[in-house]
C-alpha cells in the first residue's frame, strides 16, 4: 500500500489523532499522529487485513530543538509494505503509551529511547536505563546535554 | 614384597646387616615411592608438552617451540612459572578445605600409581585387590574436587563442583563394571595377575581385547567411561571453560593450580593403564617371554611395551580432546545412566555367561586348539 | 524411541566421531598444513597499500591543515605560523598514534600527499606520551620566535624601504580548533591534558597574538 | 519432582555471567537466577562497551563518520560500511558508478563469509571443540589478506566512500578472490563433518531455544536469526538494494532438520548455508564486474538536503538499519543506528528460560551477537 493510502484509511479510523503525512523528503513517508493514540494506532496497524505491519523496524527518539519525537519505521513481511510513524511530544516531561504489546521488539528500543532522551513510555514492561548506567544523570541525545565533569568522583 | 626386597637387600650387602629390618624396608619403600612420583611428574609434564603439541598440529599450527628443542623444556618452564606465582585464597574461601582441596585430588590420582604393572617385576606394589584399589583411590579425586568447589565461595566453583561430584559418581559405575570382565578372566584382582593371564603364545590375540566379543566391546565402554571419569573433553563439564569458566578451580592458582593439573595428566595416565593392563596385554611383548628373558632386559621390554601401549591410549585421548565439543551436564548423566551402565551392565553378563559356557576359553584359543 | 533408535543413537555418535577424527588426524600428520608464522624471525608482507603508522613529510608540508579538519578523533594537531614570505611555515606537527585509528582520511585528502602511510605497525612504549609522534624536530617556540624574527625583519625592511607603514604584527594561522565536547561524551570521556603524559606539546600557551590556538 | 522439591528447602543462585566470561562475545553480562543448573530467568544488561556512536555521529562530517562505523559491527566493517554510504547516498541522491556497486557486493560478501566464519567458529568454541575455530580463523586470515590489499587494514577497513569506495581494486584481486573461493568452497562440507553433523554438537543444539517464525518476527530478529526460524526473508532479495538484484541466489532457511524449526541448530545451519550462497554471489559478482570509475563526484563539503531517511541493509548479523536525518549542514542532524544484535537480544529473556547453563552459551553464540553493536 502507499503511504498516502495508508495515512487516508488511518485517518479515516482515528480522525483528529492523526495529524499529517510527512511524504516529501521522508523516506519512507511518516503518518504523524498524536501520542496519546499511539497504541492504538499501532494495534490497528499491526492488525488490520490491509495493513499487517508486523513487524517493527526501528523505534528511535528525536530531539528537534523545540520539541521530541518518537518515530516508528514500521514493515509488514506479509505484504511488503512500509511506513512510518511518527509522534511529536512536548519538550516538559515527554511521554506516550509503549508499544511493547503491539510489538515486543520495541522493549530495548523505547528502554534506550528512555535512556538517551528521557522519554517515558507508560505502559512498558520494564522502563530502566539500558546503555548507561542506572545513576546517569541527564540524557546525553538531548540537543541541550551538557557533559558532566565527574562521574562518581572521576574526571571524565 | 617390600619387606623380601629389603631382606634381599640386606642379604645381597653384608654392611647393611646391623641396620634393623623395618629402616630399610621403609628406606625401600621412600626410595621405591619417589622413583613412582619422579616418573609420574616428569610423565605429566612431558605430556602438558606433547598435549600442546598435539593440539598445535591437529589445529594447523605449530605449538610450543621455543624453551629448548623443539620446545622440548616449555613443561619447565610452565612448572617454574607456576611455583613462582603468587599463591592466592579468595579472602571469604575456607583457607582450611581450600589449601587441602589440591593435595586430596593430586593423592588421588597418584597414588594409583602404586598398583600399575610397568613390567614384568617393575611394579611398586602388586596388591592383591589391585583394580579394587584403583577404584577406590580415585574416588578420593571427587572429595577433592568437591571440596575445591565449595571452598572456593565462588558459585562457577561450585558448579563445577558440583557437576563433577555427579559426574564421577555416575561414572564409576560403569568404569568398574566395564573392568570386571578382565578380573573374571583372570580370576584375580592384581592387576599383575591379570596381565600375566594375557600371556601365551598367542600374541595379541592373547589380549582380552580379543579374548570374546564382549571383551572387545568391554575395552570401548571402559575408555569411554574412564575418559569421562578423568574430566577431559567431551566430558569436561566440571571446568567447562566456556560454561563454567573454569568449573572448580577458577580461583586456583600458582602450585594449588598446577597439582590439580598434574592430577588430571595423572589421570589420564592411570585410566590408560589400566586400559592397556586389563584389555591390551599389559607388559607382554608379542611373541617373546618377557618373564623368561634376564631379568634386566625381560624389564626394559615389558616397560617399553607397556609405556607405549599406555601412552598411545594417553594420545588417543588427547585426539579425542581436539576433535569434539563438550556434551552438556544432562545429557552427561543420561549418556551414563541410559547408555553405559545398561551396556556395560548386559556386557558383563555376556562375558560371565561365554565362560560359563566355554570354560573360560576365548576365541582365539578355540581357534588355536582347532589347529593343535 | 525403541531398540532401534537406541542402536542408531550409538551407531550415529560414533560414526560421527570418528568422521571428526579423520579430519582432525589429516591436518595432525600433514606438515603442509601447518600456517603459523614465526613471527619475530618470519614477517609477512605488508600489502602496498598498508595502514601503519602516519608519517608527515614536512619539507613538502604545506600546512593546509585539511588533515586536522578531516580527522574524525582529532589525533592530528599542528601549528604554523605565517612566514616573511606569506608562505606558512610548520611550528609543530604532532599525530596522537595512541589515538589515531588508522582510518586513512587524513592521506586521502593531503592535497601535497606529504601525509603518507608507513609500513609500522610495531610499537610499544612506557608511556603514553611517547605515542606522540614529533615531525618537526625543532622546538614550536623556536621556531616562531625565529619566524617572527624573520618577519620583523622582513617587516622592517619593508619599512626601511618605504619609511611609511607601521610594523605589521606577525599573522598566525588558526591551528586546529578542537571541539570543545568530547566525541565519546559520557561514558567513555577521553582524557584530558591533566592526565596526558609530558610528550604532548608543552608549548601550548603561547600568545594569543601568534593566533596558535591550542589543540585541547 | 515437584513433591520433593518442595520437602527439601532449595534456594535460587544469583549468578553473574560476564562482562568478563569467555563465551559472551564481549562485555556482555547476563543476570542469571538459576535453581541449580537450570535458569530461571536470565537478565542481560548490556552497555558496557557504549562509546555514543550516535552522539559521535552528530559532531562529525558525514565522510569523518565512516571511521566509526567500522567500529558498529567490527567482524563486517565492510558491511557497515556500506550500509552508511548507502544510507547518505539515498539521502542526497547520489548516483553511485556501476563498478563501485559491484566492489561493494564483492567486499560485502567476502566480509559476509568472514563474519560467519567467526560465528561459526565461536559458536563451536563455546560448545567445547576448539579446533574448528582455528579452522575459521585460518580461512578468514585469507579474507583479511585480500582486504588489506585493497584498503591496507585488516580488521577497520574504512574502504567504502559516500559515493564510491576509496580505491579502485588491486592488481590480481579479482584472481586471488577467486582462488580463495576454489580454496573456501570444499572446506564447508569438512566442516559440517567435523562438526556441524557431530552427535554430541547437534545434540547440544537441537530443540534448544526453538523460535517460531511469527514470534521471531514480533521480536525482530533480523538476517539469520529470523531465517532460522523458516521466515524466508532477505533484504537482499524483498528490498533489494546495489546490485544484489542482478545476482541469483538463494535465500538460506531453517529447516527444522535436527529439531525444530528455529532452534539453535537452525540458526547456526542457515549461517554455514550463506557462506556457500556468499561464494556464489560472489562468482558471479567477479564474472560480471564493469569497468569503469569508482567514484561518483562528491562535493567536498558536502552538504544532504533537509530530510529524514531510513536505509536497512542485510549484514551478516541482521538488518542494520541507519535512521538519519539532515538538517542541511555538514553534521547529521540525527543518526540513529538499529543494530541487529541490540534488537536481538530483546528475545534473549524471553527464550531462556527453564533452559541449562550450558544453554545459555548456545544460544548467545546462536544468535552470533556482537557487543560493539549492541552498545554502540
Amino acid at each position: 500500500m502507499e503511504p498516502k493510502a495508508i495515512f487516508e484509511a488511518v485517518k479515516g479510523k482515528f480522525g483528529e489523532a492523526v495529524v499529517e503525512l510527512q511524504e516529501e523528503g521522508f523516506r519512507p513517508a511518516f503518518v504523524v499522529v498524536s501520542p496519546e493514540s499511539v497504541r492504538e494506532i499501532s494495534l490497528f496497524l499491526r492488525d488490520d487485513p490491509a495493513m499487517k505491519f508486523d513487524s517493527l523496524m526501528c523505534l528511535s527518539g528525536v530531539d528537534y530543538k523545540d520539541r521530541f519525537a518518537v518515530a516508528y519505521h514500521l514493515h509488514s513481511l506479509e505484504i511488503g509494505h512500509r511506513i512510518g510513524v511518527k509522534a511529536y511530544l512536548p519538550r516538559e516531561a515527554p511521554s506516550l503509551p509503549s508499544v511493547d504489546g503491539v510489538w515486543p521488539a520495541a522493549n530495548f528500543q523505547e528502554r534506550e529511547a528512555f535512556d538517551l532522551y528521557g522519554i517515558v513510555f507508560p505502559g512498558s514492561k520494564d522502563l530502566r536505563r539500558i546503555l548507561l548506567p542506572e545513576d546517569w544523570v541527564g540524557y546525553p541525545l538531548r540537543k541541550d546535554y551538557k557533559y558532566p565533569e565527574f562521574y562518581h568522583g572521576i574526571k571524565v | 614384597m617390600m619387606e623380601s626386597l629389603a631382606v634381599s637387600l640386606v642379604n645381597a650387602v653384608p654392611a647393611l646387616s646391623g641396620v634393623p629390618l623395618w629402616t630399610m624396608t621403609l628406606l625401600v619403600m621412600v626410595v621405591v615411592a619417589a622413583v613412582v612420583l619422579t616418573f609420574a611428574l616428569l610423565y605429566a609434564g612431558l605430556a602438558t608438552y606433547v598435549e600442546r603439541k598435539v593440539a598445535g598440529d591437529i589445529q594447523a599450527r605449530i605449538g610450543p617451540n621455543r624453551v629448548g628443542p623443539l620446545g622440548l623444556l616449555q613443561f619447565l618452564a610452565d612448572g617454574i612459572k607456576l611455583l613462582l606465582k603468587e599463591d592466592i585464597i579468595p579472602a571469604k574461601a575456607d583457607r582450611f578445605l581450600f589449601a587441602l582441596a589440591p593435595y586430596l585430588v593430586f593423592i588421588g590420582s597418584f597414588a594409583a600409581f602404586v598398583v600399575v604393572p610397568f613390567g614384568v617385576g617393575l611394579i611398586a606394589s602388586d596388591l592383591n585387590i589391585g583394580v579394587y584399589y584403583v577404584m577406590a583411590i580415585s574416588s578420593l579425586v571427587v572429595v577433592g574436587v568437591m571440596l575445591a568447589g565449595w571452598s572456593s565461595n565462588n558459585k562457577w566453583a561450585l558448579l563445577g563442583g558440583m557437576r563433577a561430584a555427579a559426574q564421577i559418581v555416575s561414572y564409576e559405575v560403569p568404569v568398574g563394571m566395564a573392568l570386571l570382565p578382565a578380573v573374571l578372566i583372570a580370576g584375580s584382582l592384581s592387576l599383575q595377575d591379570i596381565v600375566r593371564s594375557q600371556g601365551g603364545l598367542l600374541g595379541i590375540f592373547g589380549w582380552n581385547l580379543f579374548h570374546n566379543p564382549f571383551t572387545f566391546v568391554s575395552f570401548f565402554l571402559y575408555y569411554t567411561a574412564a575418559l569421562a571419569e578423568t574430566n577431559r573433553t567431551p566430558f569436561d563439564i566440571p571446568e567447562a571453560e566456556s560454561e563454567l569458566v573454569s568449573g572448580y578451580h577458577v580461583e586456583y592458582s600458582g602450585i594449588r593450580f598446577a597439582f590439580f593439573f598434574l592430577a588430571e595428566y595423572g589421570d589420564m595416565f592411570v585410566v590408560s593403564a589400566l586400559a592397556t593392563a586389563c584389555f591390551l596385554g599389559g607388559w607382554h611383548v608379542p611373541f617373546l617371554d618377557a618373564e623368561a628373558l634376564p631379568v634386566a632386559w625381560g624389564n626394559l621390554f615389558s616397560l617399553g611395551v607397556f609405556l607405549a601401549k599406555a601412552l598411545g591410549l594417553v594420545l588417543l585421548m588427547m585426539w579425542i580432546r581436539w576433535t569434539l565439543p563438550r556434551l552438556r551436564v544432562d545429557q552427561l548423566m543420561r549418556m551414563s545412566w541410559k547408555y553405559l551402565v545398561p551396556i556395560t551392565f548386559f556386557n558383563l553378563l555376556g562375558v560371565s555367561l561365554w565362560l560359563l559356557v566355554f570354560h573360560g576359553k576365548g576365541i582365539p584359543r578355540m581357534i588355536a586348539s582347532l589347529f593343535g | 524411541m525403541g531398540l532401534k533408535g537406541y542402536l542408531h543413537d550409538i551407531w550415529e555418535a560414533v560414526a560421527t566421531t570418528a568422521k571428526g577424527m579423520r579430519i582432525t588426524a589429516r591436518y595432525g600428520v600433514d606438515p603442509r598444513e601447518t600456517i603459523t608464522l614465526q613471527y619475530p624471525e618470519e614477517r609477512w608482507e605488508p600489502s602496498e597499500r598498508f595502514r601503519g603508522f602516519l608519517h608527515n613529510d614536512i619539507k613538502r608540508c604545506t600546512s593546509c591543515t585539511m588533515c586536522v579538519k578531516v580527522c574524525p578523533v582529532d589525533c592530528i594537531s599542528l601549528e604554523s605560523v605565517r612566514g616573511a614570505d606569506k608562505k606558512l611555515v610548520l611550528a609543530s606537527y604532532d599525530i596522537n598514534i595512541g589515538r589515531c585509528m588508522y582510518c586513512g582520511l587524513c592521506v586521502e585528502v593531503c592535497p601535497p600527499k606529504s601525509l603518507t602511510h608507513t609500513s609500522g605497525y610495531e610499537k610499544a612504549t612506557v608511556t603514553r606520551g611517547e605515542l606522540i609522534l614529533h615531525f618537526v624536530p625543532e622546538d614550536a617556540e623556536e621556531i616562531k620566535a625565529r619566524v617572527a624574527k624573520q618577519v620583523a625583519e622582513a617587516a622592517a625592511k619593508a619599512e626601511a624601504e618605504k619609511s611609511a607603514k607601521a610594523e605589521a604584527p606577525p599573522m598566525g594561522w588558526p591551528a586546529p580548533v578542537f571541539a570543545a565536547g568530547n566525541p565519546g561524551a559520557g561514558a567513555d570521556a577521553e582524557k584530558k591534558p591533566a592526565q596526558e603524559p609530558k610528550g604532548e606539546p608543552a608549548n601550548r600557551e603561547e600568545p594569543p597574538k601568534e593566533g596558535g590556538e591550542k589543540a585541547e | 519432582m515437584k513433591a520433593r522439591a518442595e520437602a527439601l528447602p532449595t534456594q535460587e543462585m544469583l549468578i553473574n555471567m560476564g562482562p568478563q566470561h569467555p563465551s559472551t562475545h564481549g562485555v556482555l553480562r547476563v543476570i542469571l537466577r538459576t535453581d541449580g543448573e537450570v535458569v530461571v530467568n536470565a537478565r542481560p544488561d548490556v552497555g558496557y562497551l557504549h562509546r555514543a556512536l550516535e552522539k559521535i555521529g552528530e559532531r562529525v562530517t558525514y565522510a569523518q563518520f565512516m571511521p566509526f562505523t567500522d567500529r558498529l559491527d567490527y567482524l563486517a566493517s565492510m558491511n557497515c560500511n556500506a550500509a552508511w554510504a548507502w544510507t547518505v547516498e539515498k539521502l542526497a541522491g547520489i548516483e553511485v558508478p556501476e563498478r563501485a556497486e559491484y566492489i561493494r557486493v564483492i567486499v560485502c560478501e567476502l566480509n559476509r563469509i568472514s563474519s560467519h566464519l567467526i560465528a561459526f567458529g565461536s559458536f563451536t568454541a563455546d560448545m567445547g571443540a576448539f579446533t574448528p575455530f582455528l579452522y575459521a580463523i585460518r580461512e578468514r586470515e585469507r579474507i583479511n589478506d585480500l582486504f588489506e590489499d585493497i584498503c591496507g587494514n585488516r580488521l577497520t577497513y574504512n574502504y567504502v566512500r559516500i559515493g564510491g569506495v576509496s580505491a579502485d581494486l588491486p592488481d590480481r584481486f579479482l584472481e586471488k578472490t577467486k582462488e580463495f573461493l576454489d580454496y573456501f568452497e570444499p572446506k564447508i562440507p569438512e566442516y559440517n563433518k567435523l562438526i556441524s553433523y557431530n552427535k554430541i554438537f547437534v545434540h547440544r543444539l537441537a530443540n534448544v531455544a526453538a523460535i517460531s517464525g511469527g514470534e521471531a518476527v514480533a521480536y525482530g530478529l533480523t538476517g539469520p536469526n529470523l531465517r532460522g526460524s523458516g521466515v524466508s526473508f532477505d533484504l537482499r532479495r524483498s528490498e533489494p538494494y546495489s546490485v544484489y538484484p542482478k545476482l541469483d541466489f538463494d535465500v538460506c532457511v531453517g529447516t527444522g532438520e535436527r529439531g525444530t524449526v528455529g532452534d539453535c541448530f537452525d540458526r547456526y545451519m542457515v549461517r554455514i548455508n550463506e557462506m556457500r550462497e556468499s561464494v556464489k554471489i560472489l562468482r558471479q559478482a567477479i564474472a560480471q564486474i564493469p569497468g569503469g570509475p569508482v567514484m561518483a563526484k562528491v562535493p567536498r563539503a558536502f552538504k544532504p538536503p533537509v530530510g529524514e531517511v531510513y536505509f536497512r541493509a542485510e549484514n551478516p548479523r541482521g538488518e542494520t538499519g541507519i535512521y538519519l536525518i539532515s538538517d542541511g549542514t555538514v553534521n547529521p542532524y540525527r543518526l540513529k543506528l538499529r543494530a541487529p544484535s541490540f534488537v536481538t537480544m530483546n528475545i534473549f529473556e524471553k527464550v531462556t528460560k527453564g533452559l541449562m547453563i550450558a544453554d545459555i552459551v548456545a544460544v548467545i553464540g546462536s544468535f552470533d551477537i556482537i557487543l560493539p553493536e549492541i552498545d554502540r
